[in-house]
C-alpha cells in the first residue's frame, strides 16, 4: 500500500486515474481505517485529501453553505452559521459515533461509505443537498441523492471523489430535524433513522416538507408520499398520522443482528413524525 | 511497499520515525516510539482506550495513519502531568478511585482534559456523552463522572 | 456416626437416601466413607465436591473436625469469576 | 482465623480511603499492560481460527506458510502431547482444535514471524481441508436427541437418558414437599426465561509474552487472574517442571473471571520452544469475543406458589444451560443460587449443562447465579403484582435468616440479606414518586464467596519500612486494601508499607483472583503474617530488654512491656527494633500460607427505576440504589466500585448485550460496535449502600464483595421494565425490539 497526501485537486485525481489497483480516499478515516485494519480491504493507494486547500473549510456560498470534504463533525458542529440553517443536518453528523469520531467523520466520508444506516444522509436527503464530484474531466455538481446506490455502493467512478458538500439557502420558516434509533444512547449504527426538512408559510401551513429514512431499505430512501402528508397541513394528529402510515409502506427493511423488519418500520415511522414535529417548531410553526 | 519518514510533535517533543504506510497512530507510539500509555482495546473506535490529541482534536489513535501526522501535534496520557506534577485531573481521579483495573484510564483522562479544555462548567450529561466513546467495564463510570466534575469545579475556582 | 445431606442428583447412588450416616472425625475420612459405603459417589468424589460444615463450605480441607452432631452437607465444588 | 474478639477495635487505616499504591502509574500510563512489554529479538505470534461452527479438520498444510520469509514457527495440535488429565485435555484442545474445529474462532493454528505482515501473509497461506458438520448453538436444541453431537462420550454417570448426547450434566437440589407446597398457595406461576451469552467484555484483550530457552527453562510475561493457575496449567501441557515455567502477571486490565484460563499462553510457549526466540501474542477484539469465554446462555422454567398475604409455599425451578463447546459444570451454582434468598419448606432446583459449538465458557462473577435468580425473582415480582403486595415486604416476609435450611441444603448461620432488604425499605428511593412509563423494580442477589490457596510474605527492613509481597493480580485496588491491613496490623503509617504483586517463583501457590476472594483471603494471610512479624519483634524486644518474650506485647506499632510486673521499658517500635535487627538475630519477616475457609456467602439488594418509551420500546435507567453487606470494608471507596461496576455489568446484560450467532452458527457482533456494553451516558448516578456485618470468618470482619452485585441487576431491571411497559418481559435482553414486540402484543 502506498500512502499519498496530494496539495491540489488535480494531483488527487491524478494520483487516482493512475492507480491500477484498488484505492481509497481518506478524509476523517473513521471507517478506511477499520476496513484496513481487518483486512476487509487491502487497498493499493490511500489518498489523503485533508491537505488540499479548502477541503477543510466552511464558506458561505449564495445563502447557504460549501462545506469542504474533510470538515469534521466537531469543525461542523462548531459552525453556528450551518448549525443556525440547517440544524438538522448538524445533528445528523454529530450524532455519528463518539467524540473521538466526531474528530475525524466527515459528511462525505459518511455518504460515500455508502451505508443505508449513514446518519448524515437522510438529513442530507431531506436538505436536498448537493455535492461537488471531481474527476479526470474536472468537476461537477450533482445532488446528494444520486451518489448511494446500493449497499457499499456509489456512483461514483473509480477515479473520482467528492470535494464539497453544498447545502442550500433557505427561505425564513423553515428548518429541519435528524432523528434516529440506537439501542443505546452513544456509539451504534442506526437501526432506522428520519430527518425531516419542512417550509412554512406565515400562518404555519406547511408549504414544502422533505422526509427521508435511513436503514429501512438497501439506500437511504426519500419518501414523497410522506412528505405529501405533510403539505398544506398543520402537522396536526392526522397529518402525522399519514406520514407515519406513508413512512412505514416506504420500508423496506432487513431482520438483522441490530433489528427486526417489524421494528424498523414501526420506529421509522415514530422517528418521521417526532422529527417532523422538531423541524416544524424550529421553523417557527405553532399548532 | 516502503516505508514513511515521518516528523511530528508528541507532547511537544519534536521525534521522528519510520512507518509503514498502512500503520496507525496507535501501532507507531506504542512500537516505533516506546510510548504505550494509549491502549488497544478494540483496533475499531468503539472502546476509546488509545484515545489522544491530534491537534487538540481528540480522536482514537486506531483510526488515524500514522503517516498522516506529518507536521502535526500529538497529544498523550504521557503528556498529561507536568514533570511530576500530577494534572488536576489526574489528581481526582486518584483521590475519586476512579479507576479499578486502570486500562481505560489514559484513554479517558485524554478525553475528560479534551473535554474541560473546551467547556470549564460541563454538567453531568454533558461529561457522560463526551465521554460515552470511552469504554469502562469496572467502575460503572460513576466515580469516573465525580472525579471530572470535581476537577472542573476546583479548575473554576482557582 | 455423622449424619450427611446429599444433594438430590446423587440421591440415586445413595438407593434414593436423603442422608446417609457414616463414621468420620474429618472430612477426609467422610469422603473416604462415603466413596466405599456407596461406590456410585465415587466419580463425583474425584471430580471434586466441597463439604458444608455447621454452615460453612469447605474446599480441599482434609483434615476439618467433624463432630457426630455436625450439620453435614456434601456440595459440587465450587468455584467464582 | 476467626473474627477477633477485639472486632469492636478502632480501625486506625481499615475503612478509610487513602489514594491505591499503583494510582500514580495508572494515571501516568506508566503501568504496564499484558500487551505493554517487549523483549529483544521478539517475534510476532497470530493465530488462525476455524470459520466453520462445526468441522472436522482432515488436514492441515503448513507448508507454504512456513516457506513465508520471516516466518520462524508453526503450531497446532500435533505440538502438544495428551494431556492426562480431562479438564486439562478441554484446555488444551480449546487453546488448540484437535481434531474437530468445535466453534467458530476456535483456533486451529498457531504462527510465530518476525514482522507483523509476515506472520499475516503466513496464516493465510496454512490450508485448512475442512469436513463442515451440522452445528447447534441454541441450548434447548442441542438437548434434542436429534441434534448434532459436539462431543461424544462426556456425559456423566447420572444424566438421564433420552437426551442428547450433549447433555454432560444433571443436578438436583431441594428439600420438602413440593406438591403439598404448590397445594397450599393461593396463586401459583409457571413461567419461561431465556438469558442470553454474555461477555465479560474486559477493555484489556488477553496477551502475552513468552521466552523459553534450549534448557527448557521458560519465562511467561501475561494478563491473567492467576498467574499460578497459568504457570501449572501452561508446564502441564508443556511437559515441564513448574519451577522451571515463570509466570509475571502484568497489570490486568479487567477480568471479572474471564482471565482464570489460558488461551493463548501454551500456544506462545510452544511457538518460543520452537523458534528459540519471544513471542508476543496479542488478541484482537474480535478474537475475544469468538474465541474466550463468554457466560453461559440459559432456558429455564420457574413455577412459584404464594399465598394470598405473600408467604411462599412451594418453589421449583429447571435450568438448562449451555456452556459452549466442553463439559461445564456452572449449572450447579445456578441450581443451589436461585432460592438462596428464601427461607422456602419445599424447593426443587434442577440442572442440565449442555454442550454446543459455541466458544468455552469461562467464569463470569458469580457465575451462573444471575440467570437463575433473575428468573426466580421475576416470578417472585409477578406473584407480588398479582397479589397487589409490595415486593419489598414480601421479600422480607420470606427471607432467608440464621436457622433458614438454604435451598442448596446447610443452615444458614448469620446473614445479612434481613439487613440489606430493611435498608432498601428505609431508603428515600424506594418511597420516591414514579411518572408515566416509569417503574420500580427490586431483586435480591447472593452469591457463596470463597477463600482458597494464598501465599504472603511481610518483610521488615531495616529502616522501619514493609514491603508486602502477594500473588494474586490487583484487578481493582487489593494493592491498597491487602496494604491497608499490614498497616493497621503492624501499627504503622500506610505510607511505610508497599505492596508487590509477584511472580510465580517468589511465593507458593495461590489461586486465582476470583471468588470474592482477595480481600477477604489475602487480607486473611496478610494479617496473620504481620502477627507472625509481631511475635518475632516481640521476641527481639524481649532480648533487648532480658526479659522474658511472654512479657512483651504489641500495641500501637511499638514493643511494650505486657505490664508493670514485666518491667520498666520504653516502648521500643518497629522502626526501632528494625533498625537493630541485624544485632539482634537477622532480619525480621512474617509468611503465611494457608487455604483460606470462612469466606461466607454475601447478600445483596437492588433497587432500580426505568422509563419505557412505549413507542420505541427503549429503556432508560433513571436510579440505581445498591444495598450490599461487605462484612467490613476496608477501603470502601473500592467496595462501591465494585458494587457499581457489577450492578452496570447486570444492566447491560439486562438490556442490550448479547451473542448474536447466525444460521451459519457463526458469531455475529463480534466488537464493541454490536456487543453493546453500557456506555457513560446510558447511565445514572449508581448509588452504594455499605452494610458492615462482620464475618465471623475474618479477624477483621471482612467479606467478599466482588461478585455479588451482579446478580441482582438482571431481575431488578426485568421487574421495573416489566412494571412500567405493562407486561412481563421473559427473555434477556430486553432489547427494543424485544420490549416493543411486548408491548405491543398486549395491547392488539
Amino acid at each position: 500500500m502506498r500512502f499519498e497526501s496530494p496539495t491540489t485537486v488535480q494531483d488527487a485525481v491524478g494520483l487516482l486515474a493512475a492507480e491500477t489497483g484498488l484505492s481509497r480516499l481518506l478524509a476523517g478515516g473513521t471507517d478506511v481505517l477499520v476496513q484496513l485494519r481487518s483486512g476487509f480491504v487491502e487497498p493499493d493507494l490511500v489518498v489523503d485529501i485533508k491537505r488540499i486547500a479548502g477541503m477543510r473549510d466552511v464558506v458561505p456560498e449564495g445563502g447557504g453553505y460549501r462545506i469542504g470534504a474533510a470538515v469534521s463533525g466537531a469543525e461542523l458542529g462548531a459552525h453556528d452559521g450551518v448549525r443556525g440553517l440547517w440544524p438538522g443536518v448538524v445533528e445528523a453528523l454529530e450524532l455519528i459515533g463518539s467524540t473521538q469520531i466526531q474528530g475525524r467523520a466527515t459528511l462525505a466520508g459518511n455518504l460515500c461509505n455508502g451505508s443505508p444506516a449513514a446518519d448524515s444522509v437522510p438529513a442530507m436527503f431531506a436538505a436536498d443537498a448537493r455535492v461537488t464530484v471531481a474527476g479526470p474531466g474536472g468537476e461537477r455538481t450533482v445532488p446528494v441523492m444520486s451518489i448511494p446506490v446500493g449497499p457499499g455502493k456509489t456512483s461514483l467512478a473509480r477515479s473520482e471523489f467528492i470535494t464539497a458538500i453544498h447545502l442550500p439557502a433557505r427561505p425564513d420558516r423553515s428548518s429541519d430535524a435528524y432523528l434516529r434509533f440506537i439501542p443505546r444512547t452513544e456509539m451504534d449504527i442506526a437501526v432506522a433513522s428520519a430527518g425531516v426538512s419542512l417550509e412554512l408559510e406565515p400562518d404555519g401551513t406547511c408549504r414544502a416538507a422533505r422526509v427521508a429514512l435511513g436503514a429501512v431499505a438497501p439506500t437511504v430512501v426519500l419518501v414523497e408520499d410522506a412528505a405529501a402528508a405533510l403539505v398544506g397541513t398543520r402537522l396536526e394528529e392526522g397529518d402525522l398520522k399519514t406520514l407515519a402510515e406513508a413512512c412505514s409502506a416506504a420500508c423496506n427493511p432487513i431482520d438483522d443482528k441490530r433489528g427486526t423488519i417489524e421494528f424498523r418500520r414501526d420506529v421509522a415511522a415514530v422517528l418521521a413524525r417526532r422529527a417532523a414535529l422538531i423541524a416544524y417548531e424550529r421553523a417557527g410553526g405553532t399548532q | 511497499m516502503s516505508r514513511i519518514h515521518v516528523n511530528t510533535s508528541v507532547n511537544g517533543d519534536a521525534l521522528d520515525f519510520l512507518c509503514e504506510p498502512n500503520e496507525t497512530l496507535l501501532d507507531a507510539l506504542r512500537n516505533r516510539l516506546g510510548l504505550t500509555g494509549a491502549k488497544e482495546g478494540c483496533g475499531t473506535g468503539d472502546c476509546g482506550a488509545c484515545s489522544v490529541t491530534l491537534d487538540g482534536s481528540l480522536v482514537c489513535a486506531c483510526l488515524v495513519l500514522a503517516a498522516e501526522t506529518e507536521g502535526r501535534e500529538v497529544g498523550t496520557v504521557e503528556g498529561l502531568a507536568d514533570g511530576d506534577h500530577l494534572h488536576p485531573l489526574q489528581e481526582k481521579f486518584l483521590e475519586h478511585a476512579a479507576l479499578q483495573c486502570g486500562v481505560c484510564t489514559p484513554g479517558i483522562l485524554v478525553a475528560a482534559k479534551a473535554l474541560l479544555d473546551r467547556n470549564p462548567d460541563p454538567d453531568e450529561t454533558e461529561v457522560r456523552y463526551w465521554l460515552a466513546g470511552n469504554l469502562c467495564r469496572c467502575t460503572g463510570y460513576d466515580k469516573i463522572i465525580r472525579a471530572v466534575l470535581d476537577t472542573a469545579a476546583d479548575l473554576r475556582e482557582a | 456416626m455423622v449424619k450427611v445431606t446429599i444433594w438430590g442428583s446423587l440421591q440415586s447412588a445413595t438407593d434414593g437416601a436423603e442422608a446417609v450416616e457414616v463414621e468420620a472425625r474429618t472430612t477426609r475420612e467422610l469422603l473416604d466413607r462415603l466413596a466405599e459405603a456407596y461406590p456410585g459417589l465415587k466419580p463425583q468424589i474425584e471430580r471434586g465436591v466441597s463439604v458444608a460444615i455447621d454452615g460453612e463450605i469447605y474446599r480441599d480441607a482434609w483434615f476439618t473436625p467433624i463432630r457426630a452432631d455436625s450439620e453435614v452437607i456434601l456440595m459440587p465444588y465450587m468455584a467464582g469469576g | 482465623m476467626s473474627l477477633d474478639e477485639s472486632s469492636r477495635r478502632i480501625f486506625k487505616i481499615v475503612g478509610t480511603r487513602p489514594v491505591r499504591p499503583d494510582g500514580v502509574d495508572k494515571v501516568t500510563g506508566r503501568a504496564l499492560y499484558g500487551a505493554d512489554m517487549t523483549a529483544p529479538g521478539m517475534l510476532v505470534g497470530h493465530i488462525l481460527r476455524s470459520p466453520h461452527a462445526h468441522a472436522r479438520i482432515r488436514s492441515i498444510d503448513t507448508a507454504a506458510a512456513m516457506a513465508v520469509d520471516g516466518v520462524k514457527a508453526i503450531v497446532t495440535a500435533a505440538d502438544f502431547a495428551a494431556a492426562d488429565d480431562p479438564d486439562l485435555q478441554d484446555i488444551l484442545d480449546n487453546c488448540m482444535a484437535r481434531g474437530k474445529a468445535l466453534y467458530d474462532g476456535h483456533a486451529i493454528a498457531a504462527v510465530a514471524a518476525t514482522t507483523d505482515k509476515a506472520a499475516r501473509l503466513a496464516l493465510k497461506l496454512i490450508a485448512v481441508d475442512y469436513d463442515v458438520l451440522p452445528h447447534v448453538t441454541d441450548v434447548d436444541d442441542a438437548m434434542q436427541p436429534d441434534a448434532p453431537v459436539v462431543q461424544s462420550g462426556r456425559a456423566e454417570e447420572n444424566v438421564p437418558p433420552g437426551l442428547s448426547e450433549n447433555v454432560t450434566t444433571y443436578v438436583a437440589f431441594g428439600h420438602g414437599d413440593l406438591e403439598a407446597g404448590f397445594a397450599r398457595a393461593d396463586k401459583v406461576i409457571e413461567r419461561q426465561f431465556r438469558t442470553a451469552a454474555t461477555h465479560q467484555g474486559y477493555i484489556e484483550p488477553h496477551a502475552c509474552l513468552a521466552t523459553m530457552g534450549p534448557d527448557g527453562k521458560a519465562d511467561l510475561w501475561c494478563c491473567t487472574q492467576g498467574q499460578y493457575m497459568v504457570r501449572n496449567t501452561c508446564a502441564a501441557l508443556l511437559g515441564m517442571d513448574s519451577s522451571q515455567l515463570r509466570v509475571t502477571a502484568s497489570e490486568i486490565g479487567g477480568g471479572f473471571g474471564g482471565k482464570t484460563t489460558v488461551f493463548i499462553e501454551p500456544v506462545a510457549l510452544m511457538l518460543s520452544k520452537k523458534s528459540g526466540r519471544p513471542v508476543k501474542i496479542v488478541m484482537s477484539r474480535s478474537e475475544v469475543f469468538r474465541a474466550t469465554g463468554p457466560t453461559i446462555s440459559s432456558s429455564s422454567d420457574i413455577k412459584i406458589g404464594m399465598t394470598a398475604d405473600g408467604r411462599i409455599t412451594a418453589g421449583l425451578a429447571r435450568l438448562r444451560y449451555q456452556g459452549g463447546a466442553f463439559p461445564c459444570g456452572t449449572v450447579s451454582f445456578g441450581a443451589q443460587s436461585a432460592f438462596a434468598a428464601y427461607d422456602l419448606d419445599a424447593v426443587a432446583t434442577e440442572g442440565w449443562s449442555v454442550m454446543t459449538n459455541r466458544p468455552k465458557e469461562a467464569a463470569y462473577r458469580a457465575p451462573g447465579a444471575p440467570m437463575a435468580i433473575y428468573a426466580v425473582e421475576s416470578v417472585v415480582d409477578e406473584l407480588c403484582q398479582h397479589f397487589g403486595l409490595d415486593p419489598l415486604d414480601v421479600r422480607l416476609k420470606n427471607a432467608a435468616r440464621k436457622g433458614t435450611r438454604s435451598s442448596y441444603g446447610p443452615t444458614f448461620n448469620e446473614i445479612g440479606l434481613m439487613a440489606t432488604l430493611n435498608a432498601a425499605k428505609e431508603h428515600a428511593h424506594y418511597s420516591a414518586p414514579l411518572g408515566p412509563n416509569q417503574g420500580r423494580g427490586l431483586s435480591c442477589g447472593f452469591w457463596f464467596n470463597f477463600g482458597g490457596d494464598t501465599c504472603v510474605s511481610l518483610n521488615i527492613n531495616a529502616d522501619g519500612t514493609v514491603g508486602v509481597t502477594e500473588g494474586n493480580p490487583d484487578i481493582g485496588g487489593s494493592r491498597a486494601s491487602i496494604g491497608m491491613m499490614a498497616a493497621e496490623e503492624l501499627g504503622i503509617p500506610l505510607d511505610k508499607v508497599r505492596t508487590t504483586v509477584t511472580d510465580t517463583n517468589s511465593l507458593g501457590y495461590n489461586d486465582v483472583t476470583d471468588g470474592s476472594r482477595v480481600t477477604f483471603a489475602v487480607g486473611l494471610a496478610t494479617i496473620k503474617a504481620a502477627r507472625a512479624a509481631i511475635d518475632e519483634m516481640c521476641r527481639r524486644a524481649a532480648l533487648i530488654w532480658g526479659i522474658d518474650e511472654d512479657a512483651v506485647v504489641w500495641e500501637d506499632g511499638a514493643a511494650r512491656p505486657s505490664g508493670p510486673n514485666a518491667g520498666d521499658f520504653d516502648p521500643l517500635s518497629l522502626a526501632d527494633i528494625a533498625a537493630r535487627s541485624s544485632e539482634t538475630g537477622g532480619p525480621i519477616a512474617g509468611h503465611h500460607e494457608v487455604n483460606a475457609d470462612g469466606a461466607g456467602v454475601s447478600f445483596g439488594v437492588h433497587l432500580v427505576d426505568v422509563e419505557v418509551d412505549p413507542e420505541l420500546g427503549s429503556v432508560k435507567v433513571l436510579r440505581y440504589s445498591i444495598f450490599q453487606d461487605a462484612g467490613k470494608a476496608v477501603h470502601p471507596s473500592y467496595v462501591e466500585g465494585q458494587m457499581q461496576g457489577g450492578a452496570v455489568q447486570g444492566i447491560g446484560w439486562a438490556l442490550n448485550e448479547e451473542y448474536i450467532y447466525g444460521d451459519d452458527g457463526r458469531l455475529q457482533n463480534p466488537g464493541f460496535l454490536d456487543y453493546r456494553v453500557p456506555v457513560a451516558s446510558d447511565l445514572p448516578m449508581i448509588e452504594p449502600v455499605i452494610l458492615e456485618i462482620p464475618n465471623p470468618g475474618h479477624p477483621y470482619g471482612v467479606r467478599g464483595v466482588g461478585e455479588t452485585p451482579i446478580v441482582p441487576p438482571l431481575a431488578a431491571i426485568a421487574n421495573a421494565v416489566s412494571r412500567a411497559a405493562g407486561v412481563r418481559l421473559t427473555e434477556l435482553p430486553m432489547s427494543p425490539p424485544r420490549v416493543l414486540k411486548a408491548i405491543k402484543a398486549t395491547s392488539a
